[in-house]
Order: C-alpha cells, then structure tokens, then sequence
C-alpha cells in the first residue's frame, strides 16, 4: 500500500467519524445539518490530519469485525470483573494487596493498536500501565500472585493481544 | 420511584466527592492530590449528567461534554508540569 | 504546621459557604426589567430570529462591542509576543518526550475536540455558548498539540492568516450590514429562516463562527509565543 | 417503559457506588500507584453506569451520552497513565509492599534510552 492510499483511507476514516459525531451531536438529518456536517467535517480531516497515523493499519474485513465485536465482549466482562475486584479489595478490612511492576512484552506495531492495548489493561482487574519503552510495556499490578512475574505479565497482555493482532495488522 | 432511587445516587456520589476532597486536603504528594482531583472530576461528569435530569435540561449535556474535554487536558498539563517537561 | 494551613483552609472554604448561602437567601429576583432590557427581551426573537436571546444581544444589538472585544484580545496576544520576545525562539532543553501512548491518544482526539469546538460555535444563536467558548477550546486542542506532539512544526503563519481572513471577514460583514440592512452588523443581511434551526437568526452564525476562529487563532498564538519563551529561562 | 426507566435508575444507583468505592480506595490505598487503580477503574465504570442508565431515563439523550462515554473511554486511561508515568518519574516512592519492580530495574541497566531530547 503506498503512502497516498494510506493517508486517503486515513482521512476518510476520520472524516466518517467526525461526521457521525456532528448528526449525533445535533441530533438531526435535516439537509442544512448534513451539508455543514460534511463541510467541516471535511476540513477539519484535511487540516488535521496531515501527520496523523491512527487508522491506517486498521483492516476492514469481516473477520475483524468478527473479532472487534469479541474484543469488545471481553473487554466489557474484564471491565466489570475489575471493578468487582477493586471493590472487595477496598472493603475488606485487611486490605489485600501485595504490589509490584512487572514488564511485558508485546508484538502489536500499530500504535492504535497499542493505544487500545494499554487502555485496555489501565481498565482491567487489578493493573495499569505505567510506562512503555520499544515494545516493553511495564505494569503495575495491585496483586502479583503467580511465581513467574514473567509469565504473568504476559498473560495480562495475551488475553487482548490476540484479538488486536487481527483487527490491526 | 425513579426520582427516589436517583436522589439516593445523587446523595451517595455526594459523599464521595467528601471523601475525595478529604483525600485531597491531606495529600501527601502533589500527585496525590492530581489524582484526587482527577477522580473528582471524572465524577463530576455523572453528577453533572444527573442534574440534568433533575432539572431536565439537555443543554447540560452538552456542558458535560465540554467540562469532560477541559478536565482532561487540565490533568494532562498539570502531570506534564510535575515532570517539569512542559 | 500542615494541619494548621489545612484547618485555616477548610474555615475559609466553609467561610466562602456561608456567605454564598446568605447571598441566596437574600435574594429577590427584580420583577420588571428596565428599559433597554425590556426592548431586546421583547423585540430580539423577532427582529433577529435567534433562539438564543443572549446571542442576539451579544452580536447584533452590542455587536461593535464585540468587535472592541476581539480587538482587544487581538491586541493582547500582540503584546505578550512583543514583550516575550527572543533572540531566537527555538528551544534547546533537554526534555523527556511524551509517551507513545499519550501522542496517539491526542492525534486521536485532536480532530473530535476541534469538532466539538465547531461545534459550539456553529449553534452559538441555538443554545448557550458561542464564539468565544467555541475558540477556547479549539485553543485547548493546541495545548494538546503542544504538549503531547510537536513544539517547533507548528506554523505561525497558518495562525496569522486564519486571525487576519476571519476578523477581515467580520468587519466586511458589518458593513455588508450597513449597505443592506439597517446598520452596522445587522444580522438581516440573509433571510431570518425558521425559528430555532441552524440557518435561522439571519448572519449570526456566519459572525459567531468567525468570532470562534479568530478567538481560537489569537489564543493558540499567546500559548505558542509562551511555551517558545518558557525555554529560555530554564 | 416505566420498567425500563426503573432499570435506569437502578444502573446509575450502582454507578454512583462505584464512584463511592473509588473514593474510598483513594483513601485507603496505600501508595499512589495503588491509588491510581483504584482511582480510575471504579471511576470510570462509574460514571459509564451513571451515564448509561440517564440515558435509559431519557431515550432522546442516549446518543450523546454514548458520545460522552466513548470519550471517557478513550481519555480516563490516558491521563491516568500519565500521570502514574509521572510520578514513577520524579521518584515518588512503592509502597513497602511491593516485592517486585521490573521497572526500576531496566532503568539502571539502560539508563540512556529514558531521558531523549526533544
């Protein structure tokens, strides 16, 4: 794919989105909303988005929104789960936690994908991400159970990562 | 019976806000207090959302919105300048 | 020595409490507006077509005043580039760069906030807000900008020009006003249209959206001629 | 309809105790980091929940609340891990607790790649 199908595929991505969010905004169709939706959303897609590289891995085939839909699935579960665990840990009276921050790696290159990634685990029981450097993400975990940090950290990844390695290439 | 069950929200967010605000008097750090006030000000959000049904405006919403983008980008700054790299 | 500080602030706050309360519980409500006011009340939504009576007010009959208010601001950011400026405005402390996270999370959200300006702006004769808080938060998408992506890549002229077209662009509109209509920055210069819809209220839309990007572009000026000067003192 | 308004509710009365939940983590956990999960997971849930659940009151608000909730989606992470980035940064110290950092370690052995110019 060359440089200037990526940036159009980019621009109209962004520039669907922008539109979207102006009708919902205005909560209308009529036809002045549509053309000045288009119009700005236009523009600001234009101007914008000249060094933006956001969308240009994602694939748009079936099976990855088959797996977007997954994704989201699981994410929603992990994020009821977390909000679960937070609440014992911060009711019961011993305070169960036992810290630590412990790497892991990933193979995800779009930074989208990443983005998603590092949300997602922020968002998950009992761990966030504090900081990333190349493709060692370092989490922070209210409670490292396991023997091996190393595998753990990796289980906290694997868990989104084979979803966004379909959605994003 | 809708009202009664979200004045009780409404009550319970409020001691939160209490709770947060003792966690940002006594601090500690400067970034403990950042983190106090982000929390208030995600809470904010619903609070601001509830009003809005109590006092059936939709414009609120809208303020929302707006408060929301302000109150992200004022946490963003202030980490920023605790990292003296602004 | 901390408790001290934190008790004498909780007083204050409480202090600040009280007297707000007072203020409430004091307060009538006047039940006849004077004269002036009488007039926009009941002519405004007639004469102009704006939903938004404030914005009628704020554009059509205090237009000029809005225009000085610009101006101002315009004259503002003018001279905090005079007073701040420097040799050269390039900076060369050491920093440490944003995390990746945070440059995907602004090109994301850079475009969506810049909408939700428009936005604001655009449906300023609808609905609270307008032009000026419409142009805060574009500005507030520079701050993102600045903070999370680049600080030299961001083009000065691209600013001046949007400044100089859209206050321009106000001022010729004004006088369109005097030409066809009744003064200086009538609004019926187009048709009033329907009652409550985007393009009603005659050319309010048109003033307030550029009121929006000349407050954003003057705005994003003062902080772009601030971060280039922050440098040179640390 | 009148079930569907009282299930509304009932998600923003869980909502608004999470929130509460989240208030009380701040004030129990021991060191920031522990603060910041806390911090940021119940609040985000909890205001998704309340967010959700007056847009299952008012069926004409849902759209923009969804908008709403997809940014706090997006931006609640974010300036939490940056402002946890931070803290880690200027040395703001672990709990005692904590018996493993992975982090601090890395950061001895390849000091270099931390501090890049901008």
């Amino acid at each position: 794919m060359n440089l200037k199908t990526m940036k159009l595929k980019e621009i109209s991505i962004i520039f669907i989105i922008l539109f979207a969010a102006w009708l919902i905004l205005n909560q209308s169709t009529a036809t002045e909303y549509l053309v000045s939706g288009a119009l700005i959303a236009l523009a600001i897609s234009m101007l914008m988005c000249r060094h933006c590289t956001v969308f240009d891995e994602l694939r748009l085939s079936p099976k990855a929104f088959l797996f977007t839909l997954l994704f989201l699935f699981t994410f929603i579960k992990e994020l009821i789960k977390a909000n679960f665990d937070i609440a014992w840990r911060v009711l019961s009276p011993s305070l169960p936690i036992k810290p630590g921050i412990i790497r892991a790696t990933t193979t995800l290159q779009s930074k989208m994908a990443r983005l998603i990634l590092a949300n997602s685990i922020t968002l998950t029981p009992g761990t966030f991400t504090i900081d990333i450097i190349d493709d060692t993400l370092y989490i922070h975990c209210v409670y490292v159970d396991s023997e091996d940090p190393e595998q753990y950290g990796q289980q906290i990844i694997r868990k989104f990562e084979k979803y966004l390695e379909v959605i994003y290439g | 019976m809708v009202n009664t069950i979200l004045s009780i929200a409404l009550l319970i967010i409020g001691l939160s806000f209490l709770l947060v605000i003792v966690r940002f008097l006594i601090g500690k750090s400067v970034a403990d207090r950042v983190v106090a006030l982000d929390a208030l000000t995600i809470s904010t959000i619903g609070l601001i959302v509830l009003l809005a049904h109590f006092l059936d405006r939709k414009i609120y919403i809208d303020v929302s919105i707006v408060y929301a983008i302000l109150s992200f980008i004022g946490v963003i700054i202030v980490a920023k300048y605790l990292e003296k790299s602004l | 020595m901390k408790i001290l500080k934190n008790s004498i602030l909780l007083v204050l706050l409480g202090f600040m409490t009280w007297m707000l309360f007072n203020l409430y519980k004091d307060y009538d409500s006047r039940d006849t507006l004077n004269d002036t006011a009488r007039y926009y009340a009941e002519k405004g939504p007639d004469e102009t077509g704006a939903a938004n009576l404030v914005t009628s007010v704020v554009v059509t009959y205090r237009g000029l005043d809005t225009l000085g208010e610009v101006t101002i601001l315009f004259l503002v950011s003018a001279i905090i580039g005079l007073l701040l400026k420097t040799e050269n405005g390039t900076r060369k402390t050491a920093m440490r760069a944003s995390s990746e996270f945070m440059i995907t999370a602004a090109k994301l959200l850079i475009p969506m906030i810049s909408l939700i300006g428009v936005y604001i702006f655009v449906n300023g004769h609808l609905t609270p807000g307008g032009g000026f808080q419409g142009g805060a938060i574009l500005a507030s998408t520079f701050i993102l900008l600045l903070i999370s992506i680049s600080r030299n890549k961001i083009g000065h002229k691209v600013l001046e020009l949007t400044e100089a077209l859209s206050g321009l662009s106000f001022v010729l509109i004004g006088i369109l006003g005097v030409i066809l209509a009744a003064g200086f920055l009538d609004n019926k210069i187009l048709g009033t249209g329907t009652f409550g819809s985007l393009l009603s209220a005659g050319a309010i839309p048109i003033i307030y959206s550029l009121i929006g990007l000349k407050v954003g572009a003057e705005l994003s000026t003062i902080i772009l001629e601030l971060n280039q000067v922050q440098g040179k003192e640390d | 309809m009148e079930f569907i308004k009282i299930c509304g509710a009932v998600l923003t009365l869980i909502g608004s105790l999470f929130i509460l939940f989240a208030a009380i983590g701040l004030l129990r956990m021991p060191d920031i980091y522990n603060r910041i999960q806390a911090g940021t997971k119940a609040t985000t849930l909890g205001s998704i929940l309340t967010l959700l659940g007056i847009g299952l009151i008012h069926p004409d608000w849902l759209l923009k609340l969804i908008l709403l909730i997809l940014f706090v989606l997006i931006s609640n992470p974010v300036s939490s891990h940056v402002l946890g980035r931070a803290a880690y940064f200027i040395g703001i110290p672990l709990s005692a607790k904590t018996h493993i950092d992975n982090l601090k370690q890395d950061r001895q052995e390849n000091p270099v790649t931390k501090e890049n110019e901008s």
